[in-house]
């Protein structure tokens, strides 16, 4: 199993590392299709390692080497394949396996062929690492593993100067977010002089609440960069500039939902602090609503579909808030397959669109890609939880955990979001699929993805119908170790009313916006228009402000601020002191060397100067003395 | 009616003579073979010198050998002293003298080395220094000063061009002064206590308490003018750029070692038997003309645009430097103030006896002085050897470990911190720091930058000879590895000093 | 041999530099690559040699110099200072071998072989006088260096370097020299010993004193802010190589010293000063990265980031624990390595287009894409990546802060943040976008020469930072016996407590289980 | 009462000679107003029973001194008015001024240490000259020869400064030349 | 009215002091080395006095000293003056300042 174990772990490396070899050169189709080998290997160890997770009951738990000993620190490369991480295994590696071979279609005309290759499989090996390390040091470098990985990736395209500012933008606010992270692991190290999960867990219960309720705060900052949680989420859209396979991987399935897995996999700390959970839960659903709102309007597919992304983060946080923590982890899954299925449907339409972006500028292109039209629309019905598709059964167990829990505000913060989830789905599948052939106006052709593009990606619309029906095996699996609580509404009654409510909103939704987006008045929006001009839409378009309010509050000022310490701080303050004293007594040797006339008598001058003042101090030196009593009163009368 | 005298030959002591006379009975002699015959070559002078200075050097051995056994020695009516400081003083002051003349060897020909009159003055100069530190006798410490003094000015004047004249009238004038200073000084000395030797002072003033303060202030105060002069302290310091500057770089060099080890000798045997009894005046005063002679003449030497004038000043600074040991008035600071002149001796003989070498006998062009420092500009790239060696010299003034003037401000130093003088430590330390700046000033100029005036490396050896370069390769060697001596030489100082009593 | 081993690896270099002055200048740099690889390979030698089991010093040696006022030659090496010595020759070696076209290339490798005398000197020396001989000693070879191949501001950068240091140094030694002071007083001998200077336990007030005078010193070697404006000047204007040596070695002897004398010998005033040492630290951090990406310069802005990168060494010195001095000692390897190579990387682009001004740049990753993956796994190194060779002193160093300052902590956290801006702002501005300079177009990679600098740094990067233990274990050795020996000096209640006491056998967990 | 009288007499004619002597322009006046001086420093000799000084006094300063002054006066011509161009005065006057207060001050406070045994008392009923001669040729007896040594290198000095020997500057002459002066000697001496 | 020590004292300072004001204010050499001639005449006045009244003759043995000293520095000064006056023609010290700084 060891070796498993390993080939599961380093095969994405491995490949990585081929790929680099190749880095420099142009395209060499062999590094895509052995980078996509060795993922396989790498997806078949795992599902190897599944099995005998499943069958066994048992973990798989190695140690590899030292890492870091430094006084009472021990950290080692420690690697544990147990339910949660073999769960997040498998979706990482078949995710990664299915953008892999996407992506040599998608990237075959790319100069840049064999560098996105060799980064996608490091970041492969990054998540990996992430999942499933047995200690937060581990997790930490597989956290900052995908944060370069993702930098790399959003950057990929790095003549193009919004991409890299992009990939900064995304790096530094994950930065943001492992500072608290950082001094999370801090915190547990002073505490329980440990960082392995076991060992550390196992001490908590002994440790203050108050200690705890920090330790909990921290990490879950950590999380919130990764999953790009209010108020870091601005990262996340502006991602989309990388190539689109990327943002199916790491954008969706993988890297964001880390936070989640990191707040599962410390199910045992945020157990102790309820109260921790529940502020996670309030902000995922704060944060499932809000991104929703901005997908609404949205007129980028691809950044529709993160907003998507974000608003489905929201949902598993406030699973994982609520304690659900295996519905937490069932959503993340079930939302890895259809999401990243909708990505690379959305991938596939830029194709055909010469990477045109703006929905209104597509329409009726159904006839020329039925596949992907299909693909994309059932990936959509999954995404709006329509029974018996995988977003049924793992999103309805999240409203039904947050009604169970008697969390009605959060409920109904879901319910409303749902609605919004298939509207806005539906308005880009309508817009792109549907209506009118507006692309003809602006002159594209577009045509239908490589066929092995489509084969590729069949495992996961597959995956995104079906997975839903794994829910008991599912739950019998990670309950071995995620606390089992079943969430059923008792009252039979109430349950059908729910959940079929939920489904007819739901569809409601699906219908107006189908009716709204089909129609053949559908024009490209040239900001006349009066919904363009409501406050509403301007809101939401630009995105509530908040990319504009850091860019000014935060970004402008940060500069300026480096410019004033540096031009006026540093130089004309610090330095300036520093040559300030060089300088004064530089200048007081040039001003005083005409002390140094030259001329004879000055010089006898000074001589007999220097004598009368040595005489003067002498004189005074000896009234002094002769009369120190007198002055000492003087002296005490003036209070000295 | 006056009573015959008997004296002894033994109680005399006559052997403490020994040392001063051989230099002058030296001196003699070469006025003797001037006499016979004429425009002989100054090679049988300078050897002839050499000589008597190593028989000289063998007579202070002598005496230190008999001090070591028998302590200080009173000879000749008690007006000689041979105690430690005069042991080590002559030994520094016949030791740089020997390390000076055969700078006289020059390629060039310069005026005052071609006349025998230069040795025999020369002799006479070291004889007058050699009583002055042998001695506790105000008259023949007087006597002794003016007789180096009178033959230094005129040793100066030899150089013969306007400078030198210029340097020496100016040198003379205040000298003449300071005379008067001097005693004035020795007068009220005189007055409080009817004597004039310093330990008889020493012993009156504390017998009755200091009882008059006005008095012992007044002549500390004119002492303290007429040696200060001598040592350079500011303000009395004023000739000391001039004269540099006109004399010859090898007599300059000269001056600002062996005249100040011997007013440093008078110093220490003046001022301190005052500090420690308590005369705290004295010790501000000496305080603050030590703090401001190093530091205003630090200042001074930043601004300078002549080497051998930025060397006077930084003579100057070390003085300032040194003199501070008097003020300490431990016997780790005596001692310091002898370690540290041996190390500045020939670290400073080494750099003026390199100025000596690239002197040439017209100005350069466009400049107003013999060695601007724009004449060194990119000597590394012409005359490396050379460049290197200055270098050195200046790392060395600078106090840059593990060159040979650090040791001194190290044992100076720390002298000061043991003595319970920190701020003087930290003012001491932060003055070297500033005398970083401007002998740093010549490194850059020499390794730095491009060459200005001088293309042709040749100048700056120009005047070199196999005895001048013998002479700046034992200062440059002693320089570099002067830790090795350290130990021995710092032994021996400190018994020396602690002997003597200081 | 092993018994000289110290003498050997300080003189070696020495001598053979003044053997280099009779070596035919066309061929002296193949002699300066020889006598630099002989140094690396006696100082493996001496790494191989090493006992990691023994936390004291090592081939000690000890030559009476001045025994009349204590001063001896004495050498020895401990974890703390073993690698330090090692990546001293390793820089040395490889500064030589990649040194490009230079004017009086013979000047300029006998000033190299010197100063690595000088380096390996202060990190092995015990005695203060011997440190101090070689603590001033660097400066003459480094200002040479900058003076006389430095950009056009040479000669004002060089003489504020050598003045500023050497006013700091001079202040320290008055420090030192009271530190023998007291010795003698306390034992009426004169002695300069570090071994035994460890022995003294002074009062706090002479403490806090003391402290204070060597802590000028050393803060302008590291340099602390405010005393940190030279670092720029120096590095902006000297040649890559001297960037190299001054960045990677020079800048370590400063908080080497700290850990070396400060904290065994004033273990009260080191908790004293612990605070405002660590905001000037974390001063150093956030306001030096801010000014560093404020920069046009890459050199300039490489140059602000060791400055800010010095400010996590000494947080984690002032940790006072085994982990953050272990951290910072990592550290100063870690920063040694990465901020080196990223001179030298900036060193090859100024070679083809003498400029370092990035906005003259852009778009060079299409252009030179070996040099643009290089800087990339530096900068990535250099902003503490996981897995790279900084993080982990990065990390042990915050972690040990934190158990003595939670909120402190929090903001020299935001290293990891400001570290990232500037840095990847700058890699934005070099090498994304298009190529929008003609000039650049044509640029070739980095070549062989430079390749064999660059490749073993990119390695050690990666090497340490996934195998750290071969140091790790040595310096955390040696750390643990310098921490104990603070704890049983300390005289104050609150010293007692900040330190850890390491000999009581029950460690932290246990404790709170 | 005597000594009162010839002490304020002398005083004040020392003292306005010597003022003279500062502040003519006439280089004529101030000699001869220096030399007056001296004489009556002389009589304050006599008055104190220093019979050996006065002596010498007027030897050594009225005559020998006086008389190589004289000479310069000759050769310098300064018989014509010196220009002096005035510093400033006030400063010159007010240094001296408080060199002399303060000195005064001091000084003129009593002794308070003032029964001093003498090192060299002066024997009864011997000549001060003989007195002198015996302290001198013991006591004194190497300051005097050393004083000897500094008139002999103040008059080797003299020859040397004043002599031929300065007239041609080897300093500033060329190697070349100093060479050519050489034989051109040398032939002289050989013709 | 008895005259004492201190009168002679206060004799020689203020003789002393006007040798000061010649030294500080002449500009003509020579009548400057008359000045200095003064100052140590002015001295040897105290020398002699305090010889007198304290009955000892190291006082007069000074003086003694201090005249031969007068009389070597009038050689050799005027040796000086004589060589500067042979390339000047000019005894005036303001002519006398080419270095300084």
């Amino acid at each position: 199993m060891e070796l498993l174990l390993y080939t599961a772990l380093f095969a994405p490396l491995v490949g990585s590392l081929f790929a680099a070899l190749f880095g420099a050169s142009p395209k060499t189709l062999v590094t895509g299709v052995v980078t996509s080998l060795l993922l396989g290997v790498s997806l078949v160890a795992s599902t190897i390692l599944l099995i005998f997770v499943i069958t066994s009951g048992q973990f798989v738990h190695v140690e590899m080497m030292t890492w870091i000993t430094a006084g009472d620190l021990y950290i080692p490369f420690g690697f544990i394949v147990d339910q949660i991480s073999v769960t997040m295994m498998m979706v990482v590696t078949l995710v990664s396996t299915v953008v892999h071979v996407y992506a040599i279609g998608y990237m075959d005309h790319d100069k840049g062929f064999n560098r996105f290759f060799s980064w996608l499989s490091a970041f492969v090996f990054s998540m990996m690492v992430l999942v499933m390390s047995d200690n937060f040091a581990g997790l930490f470098i597989g956290w900052e593993g995908v944060g370069l990985c993702s930098w790399g990736l959003i950057g990929f395209w790095y003549q193009k100067e919004s991409a890299t500012w992009a990939a900064n933008e995304a790096f530094i606010m994950n930065r943001i977010a492992d500072l608290g992270m950082l001094i999370g692991i801090f915190l547990i190290y002073w505490n329980t002089g440990t960082l392995q999960y076991h060992e550390a867990f196992a001490a908590m219960p002994a440790l203050e609440n108050a200690t705890l309720v920090w330790i909990g705060i921290f990490l879950f900052v950590g999380a919130m960069g990764k999953s790009a949680q209010f108020p870091l989420h601005t990262w996340l859209a502006d991602a989309m500039e990388g190539p689109t396979p990327v943002s199916a991987l790491i954008h969706a399935a993988t890297m964001v939902t880390a936070g989640v897995y990191l707040v599962i996999r410390s199910h045992e700390l945020y157990a102790l602090i309820p109260n921790v959970g529940l502020f996670i839960a309030s902000l995922g659903a704060f944060v499932a609503i809000f991104a929703a709102s901005m997908a609404l309007v949205n007129r980028d597919i691809k950044r529709v579909i993160a907003y998507s992304t974000l608003s489905q983060l929201g949902y598993m946080f406030v699973a994982a808030g609520l304690g659900a923590y295996w519905v937490a982890l069932f959503h993340l899954m079930a939302h890895a397959f259809f999401k990243a299925l909708l990505f690379l449907g959305a991938g596939n339409v830029m194709h055909a669109m010469d990477s045109e972006l703006d929905p209104f500028k597509m329409g009726g292109l159904g006839k020329k890609m039925k596949v992907t039209m299909i693909m994309m629309t059932l990936a959509s019905v999954a995404l709006a939880g329509i029974y018996p598709f995988a977003g049924f059964f793992s999103k309805d167990l999240i409203l039904e955990a947050a009604f169970v829990e008697q969390h009605y505000i959060i409920y109904t913060v879901l319910l409303v979001t749902a609605g919004l989830t298939a509207f806005y789905s539906f308005r880009i599948i309508a817009l792109i699929f549907h209506g009118e052939e507006r692309y003809k106006l602006f002159g594209f052709h577009p045509h239908e993805a490589y066929k092995f593009m489509l084969v590729a990606m069949s495992p996961l619309l597959l995956l995104a119908i079906i997975a839903g029906s794994f829910k008991l095996s599912y739950f019998e699996m990670v309950t071995n170790l995620l606390p089992a609580i079943e969430y059923h509404i008792h009252h039979p009654l109430t349950y059908w009313v729910i959940t079929l409510g939920t489904q007819l909103f739901v569809i409601a939704a699906i219908f107006f916006a189908y009716k709204k987006y089909m129609s053949k008045s559908v024009k490209v929006p040239d900001g006349t228009s009066a919904m363009e001009k409501s406050f509403f839409y301007k809101l939401l378009i630009n995105q509530y402000y908040i990319p504009r309010f850091y860019e000014e509050y935060l970004v402008k000022p940060y500069r300026e601020l480096s410019c004033v310490f540096w031009k006026h701080v540093d130089q004309k303050v610090v330095d300036a002191t520093v040559d300030g004293i060089a300088n004064v007594i530089y200048i007081t040797g040039e001003n005083s060397r005409e002390m140094q006339s030259g001329n004879l008598s000055t010089m006898l001058k000074w001589m007999v100067a220097g004598l009368v003042a040595l005489l003067s101090l002498a004189v005074v030196f000896g009234l002094a003395t002769r009369h120190s009593d007198k002055i000492m009163l003087i002296l005490s009368g003036l209070g000295v | 009616m006056l009573e015959p005298v008997n004296v002894s030959l033994e109680s005399l002591n006559l052997m403490t003579l020994a040392p001063m006379l051989i230099p002058i009975i030296g001196a003699l002699l070469i006025l003797i073979i001037d006499i016979f015959k004429s425009d002989l070559d100054k090679t049988l002078y300078v050897m002839i010198s050499i000589i008597f200075l190593l028989m000289d050097l063998g007579a202070i051995a002598q005496t230190a050998g008999i001090f070591n056994e028998s302590g200080t020695i009173m000879g000749v009516f008690d007006v000689m002293l041979i105690d430690g400081l005069a042991i080590l003083a002559q030994l520094i002051i016949v030791g740089a003298s020997l390390l000076f003349i055969p700078l006289a060897l020059t390629h060039s020909r310069f005026h005052e080395f071609s006349y025998s009159e230069f040795f025999a003055l020369f002799l006479f100069m070291l004889g007058g220094f050699q009583f002055m530190v042998a001695t506790d006798n105000l008259i023949l410490i007087f006597v002794g000063l003016e007789t180096s003094s009178l033959a230094l000015y005129t040793l100066i004047a030899m150089h013969n061009r306007d400078k030198a004249f210029e340097a020496a009238v100016k040198y003379f004038t205040m000298g003449a002064l300071a005379a008067g200073f001097f005693s004035f000084g020795a007068m009220v000395f005189y007055a409080l206590t009817g004597s004039i030797e310093i330990n008889q002072i020493a012993t009156v003033l504390t017998e009755n308490g200091f009882a008059d303060m006005g008095f012992v202030l007044v002549g500390t105060t004119f002492l303290l003018g007429a040696i200060g002069f001598k040592l350079s302290l500011v303000p009395f310091h004023t000739w000391a750029p001039d004269v540099y500057e006109g004399s010859s770089a090898a007599t300059a060099g000269f001056m600002s070692i062996v005249p100040k080890i011997a007013l440093f000798v008078v110093a220490m045997r003046m001022f301190e038997f005052l500090i420690h009894s308590g005369v705290v005046w004295l010790e501000i005063i000496l305080y603050i003309v030590v703090v401001v002679t190093m530091t205003a003449a630090n200042i001074w030497a930043l601004v300078q645009n002549d080497v051998k004038r930025m060397l006077a000043y930084s003579s100057i600074s070390h003085a300032g430097f040194v003199m501070a040991a008097v003020l300490i008035g431990t016997t780790q600071s005596n001692s310091a103030l002898f370690l540290y002149w041996i190390l500045f001796s020939f670290t400073n003989l080494g750099a003026f006896s390199m100025l000596w070498i690239s002197r040439q006998k017209h100005l350069p062009l466009h400049q107003s002085s013999d060695h601007s420092y724009n004449k060194f500009a990119g000597m590394v790239q012409t005359a490396p050897v050379a460049a290197t060696i200055m270098g050195l010299f200046m790392l060395s003034l600078a106090g840059i470990p593990p060159f040979a003037l650090f040791w001194g401000k190290l044992y100076m130093i720390s002298s000061a911190v043991s003595g319970g003088y920190t701020v003087l430590a930290l003012i001491m330390a932060l003055n070297s720091a500033i005398a970083g700046y401007y002998y740093l000033k010549l490194i850059v100029f020499m390794f730095m930058r491009d060459p200005v005036i001088n293309k042709d490396g040749h100048v700056f050896v120009s005047n070199a000879t196999h005895p001048l370069r013998t002479i700046i390769g034992f200062a440059a060697v002693g320089t570099i590895f002067a830790f090795v001596a350290i130990n021995p030489v710092l032994e021996f100082i400190t018994a020396l000093v602690f002997k003597s009593g200081y | 041999m092993l018994d000289n081993i110290l003498s050997i690896l300080v003189f070696f270099p020495a001598i053979a530099a003044i053997f280099g002055f009779a070596v035919a200048k066309d061929s002296i740099r193949a002699y300066g690559v020889a006598v630099a690889f002989i140094e690396f390979a006696l100082s493996l030698l001496l790494w191989f040699s090493f006992d990691s089991s023994v936390s004291g010093m090592q081939f000690m040696e000890m030559v009476p110099l001045v025994p009349a006022f204590g001063i001896n030659y004495i050498l020895g090496v401990d974890g703390i200072s073993l690698f330090i010595v090692i990546l001293a020759s390793f820089f040395t070696m490889i500064g030589i071998a990649s040194l490009g076209e230079t004017k009086n290339v013979k000047n300029m490798i006998i000033s190299l072989l010197f100063l690595q005398m000088t380096m390996a000197g202060v990190f092995v020396a015990l005695d203060a006088i011997v440190f101090y001989v070689f603590w001033e000693l660097s400066l003459v070879p480094m200002l040479y260096i900058i003076g006389a191949w430095g950009g056009p501001l040479r000669i004002y950068a060089s003489v504020k370097f050598f003045l500023y240091t050497f006013t700091g140094s001079l202040i320290m030694l008055v420090g030192m020299l009271f530190m023998a002071y007291f010795y003698y007083q306390a034992t009426g001998t004169w002695s300069f010993a570090f071994l035994e200077w460890y022995r003294l336990i002074l009062p706090e007030t002479f403490q806090l004193w003391l402290f204070g005078a060597f802590f000028i010193g050393f803060a302008i070697k590291v340099p602390m802010f405010p005393f940190h404006t030279w670092l720029p000047y120096a590095h902006g204007q000297a040649p890559t190589i001297g960037s190299v040596i001054l960045a990677a070695i020079l800048l370590k002897m400063g908080t080497y010293a700290f850990i070396r004398l400060s904290l065994p010998m004033f273990p009260d005033a080191s908790v004293f000063f612990m605070f405002p040492i660590a905001i000037i630290a974390i001063i150093m951090i956030i306001y030096t990265a801010m000014v560093a990406y404020a920069q046009e310069d890459i050199k300039q802005v490489v140059a602000y980031s060791s400055i800010s990168h010095m400010g996590v060494i000494i947080l984690g010195t002032f940790a006072l624990n085994v982990e953050g001095i272990t951290g910072s000692i990592f550290l100063m390897i870690a920063h040694g390595v990465v901020s080196g190579a990223l001179f030298l990387l900036v060193g090859v682009i100024y070679d083809r287009r003498h400029t370092k001004m990035m906005a003259e740049f852009g778009g060079l990753a299409s252009v030179m894409p070996r040099y643009a993956t290089i800087f990339g796994i530096m900068l990535m190194a250099s902003v503490g990546l996981p897995l790279t060779i900084n993080f982990v002193g990065e990390f042990l160093s915050l972690l040990g802060f934190y158990q003595q300052s939670h909120i402190l902590t929090l903001l020299a956290g935001i290293a990891i943040i400001v570290g990232a801006i500037y840095m990847l702002s700058a890699y934005k501005k070099m090498f994304f976008g298009e190529v929008t300079n003609e000039e650049n177009r044509n640029l070739p990679d980095v070549n062989k020469r430079e390749l064999v600098a660059l490749v073993p740094l990119v390695l050690i990067t990666v090497w340490l930072g996934v195998y750290p233990k071969p140091l790790l274990d040595p310096i955390s050795n040696s750390v643990k016996s310098v921490v104990q020996l603070m704890h049983d000096k300390a005289i104050s209640e609150e010293a007692k407590t900040r330190i850890p006491n390491l000999m009581d056998g029950v460690t932290r967990v246990k404790e709170t289980n | 009462m005597f000594e009162a009288i010839a002490f304020y007499l002398f005083s004040f004619l020392t003292i306005a000679m010597f003022y003279i002597t500062v502040t003519t322009s006439q280089a004529l006046y101030a000699l001869s107003a220096l030399a007056a001086g001296m004489i009556f420093i002389s009589a304050f000799f006599f008055i104190l029973g220093a019979d050996f000084l006065g002596a010498v006094q007027i030897v050594v300063y009225s005559g020998a001194v006086m008389a190589l002054y004289a000479f310069g006066m000759m050769f310098f011509d300064t018989t014509r008015d010196v220009k002096e161009k005035k510093g400033n005065k006030y400063l010159i006057t007010g240094l001296a001024t408080l060199a002399a207060i303060l000195v005064v001050v001091i000084v003129s406070a009593p002794l308070i240490g003032e029964n001093i045994s003498a090192y060299y008392p002066m024997t009864e009923g011997a000549g001060n000259t003989q007195e002198i001669g015996m302290v001198l040729f013991t006591k004194y007896l190497v300051p005097f020869e050393l004083a000897a040594v500094m008139l002999l290198v103040a008059m080797i000095s003299g020859i040397v400064l004043a002599g031929k020997k300065m007239d041609l500057s080897l300093t500033l002459m060329s190697d070349r030349e100093i060479i050519e002066m050489r034989e051109e000697k040398n032939k002289k001496v050989l013709l | 009215m008895e005259i004492g020590l201190n009168h002679y004292l206060v004799l020689s300072t203020i003789l002393f002091s006007i040798g000061l004001v010649g030294v500080m204010r002449r500009k003509n050499l020579l009548m400057l080395f008359f000045a200095t001639e003064i100052l140590l005449n002015s001295v040897n006045i105290s020398f002699a006095a305090i010889s007198h009244f304290y009955g000892d003759l190291t006082g007069q043995m000074f003086a003694f000293f201090v005249i031969a000293i007068a009389a070597s520095e009038v050689a050799v000064g005027l040796g000086l003056l004589i060589v500067w006056h042979k390339r000047h023609n000019a005894i005036d010290l303001d002519l006398m300042s080419t270095m300084k700084g």
